[in-house]
């Protein structure tokens, strides 16, 4: 599955998004542990979140066919 | 979904921001206080030079959240309206990255609710800053 | 005594205020954070339905207390700018009657000082206003 | 000595001054005295402060000559 990247996570993952298999049917905790293993600049980050269909997404939701996933980096509008 | 909302206004946009455009959009007879937050570039950013800004939005979740924020104070300050618009792309110094605009019968709300939707911005809308100084540039907050 | 004076713009006037010239007098390179509070004259009062106010001043001294509140403000909340413009004469439903600006580095002091010099005003400066409902017209806080 | 009359002040007084005799060396305590005495409509007001030569002037201090005099009923800017 594709997953986009703004910010700290473009130049992360060295592009405006990402690709990850397998990801139906696992949790949001648990794609933050895959990208992590994948891409250990996440880990370096104050903190980062997952959007799922532009809304933040709690830990225990799961990944369904077609969701659209963002990584959020610590934020800094305003 | 998409019909005339009178009391929500929020843009986000690269073009800049007109503060008499909120202003416009919040007033109203039964308003007797009107409270406008501006935030520009500064020239300083603890203590290091700053040259120039980079906004990026993740664009229709920043949206969202912007209306979620403004939905959230209009109803927990009692405001009559609230503008909220951001800017994206290149920002030199002392241009205008933010306004926020709000409208009430009287005015300790509008200080309220004005710092409310500014505070709740800082925290929770996908728009990330990067700060371009002589010696480089990084994502503002993203590292420790 | 009449030296260019960057921090302080005082303006008592019977012509239309302006915001943007509010905003442009108090927008510095070094400030991030921008606080306006514009108040405007509403079509309610303590439920009571309002056609009209009239302000009137004693100039000199509305003007000097005025700037002695810009002083205290930027003093006490380290703000790098304040402009404070009082409307005179009749105003109509809608009608900006005042505005306050306040420039500072970081936001929290703008809120705090925009907020005080506006409660300042209310209780020291010289200036009345006079109230016109459809029976009549009174002085607002003169009598009990 | 002239004073200056504005707002609620005015309506009282019957016009922008009033004028009062043997005012020099009293006190603005005094003064305050004579007005509600001579003006009772004063005396119904919220409240009302002197100003003397533009500024607020308290109780204790003394009227001189050439002072400019003004009433300040309760003010209610903004």
């Amino acid at each position: 599955m594709k997953i986009h990247c703004f910010g700290a996570a473009r130049d992360i993952a060295g592009g405006s998004s990402l690709h990850l298999e397998d990801l139906e049917g696992i949790t949001i905790g648990d794609l933050r542990q895959r990208l992590v293993t994948a891409y250990p600049g996440f880990g370096e980050l104050v903190s980062f979140a997952i959007a799922r269909n532009e809304e933040y997404a709690r830990d225990e939701e799961r990944i369904t066919p077609g969701d659209e996933l963002v990584i959020i980096p610590p934020v800094a509008g305003g | 979904m998409d019909k005339p909302d009178v009391h929500h206004d929020i843009l986000l946009s690269d073009q800049p921001l007109s503060l008499d455009q909120c202003r416009d959009f919040v007033a109203h007879p039964s308003c007797g206080g009107l409270c406008f937050f501006v935030g520009t570039i500064r020239d300083l950013n603890l203590g290091e030079t700053v040259t120039h800004l980079e906004f990026e939005a993740y664009a229709p979740m920043a949206i969202k959240e912007m209306r979620k924020i403004a939905v959230a104070a209009r109803e927990k300050f009692g405001l009559h309206a609230v503008a909220l618009y951001h800017r994206t792309g290149d920002l030199a110094i002392g241009d205008v990255a933010v306004i926020v605009a709000v409208s009430s019968v009287h005015r300790k709300p509008a200080f309220e609710g004005c710092e409310f939707v500014i505070d709740e911005l800082k925290k929770h809308v996908p728009i990330w800053k990067k700060e371009f100084r002589p010696d480089g540039s990084h994502w503002l907050n993203a590292r420790p």
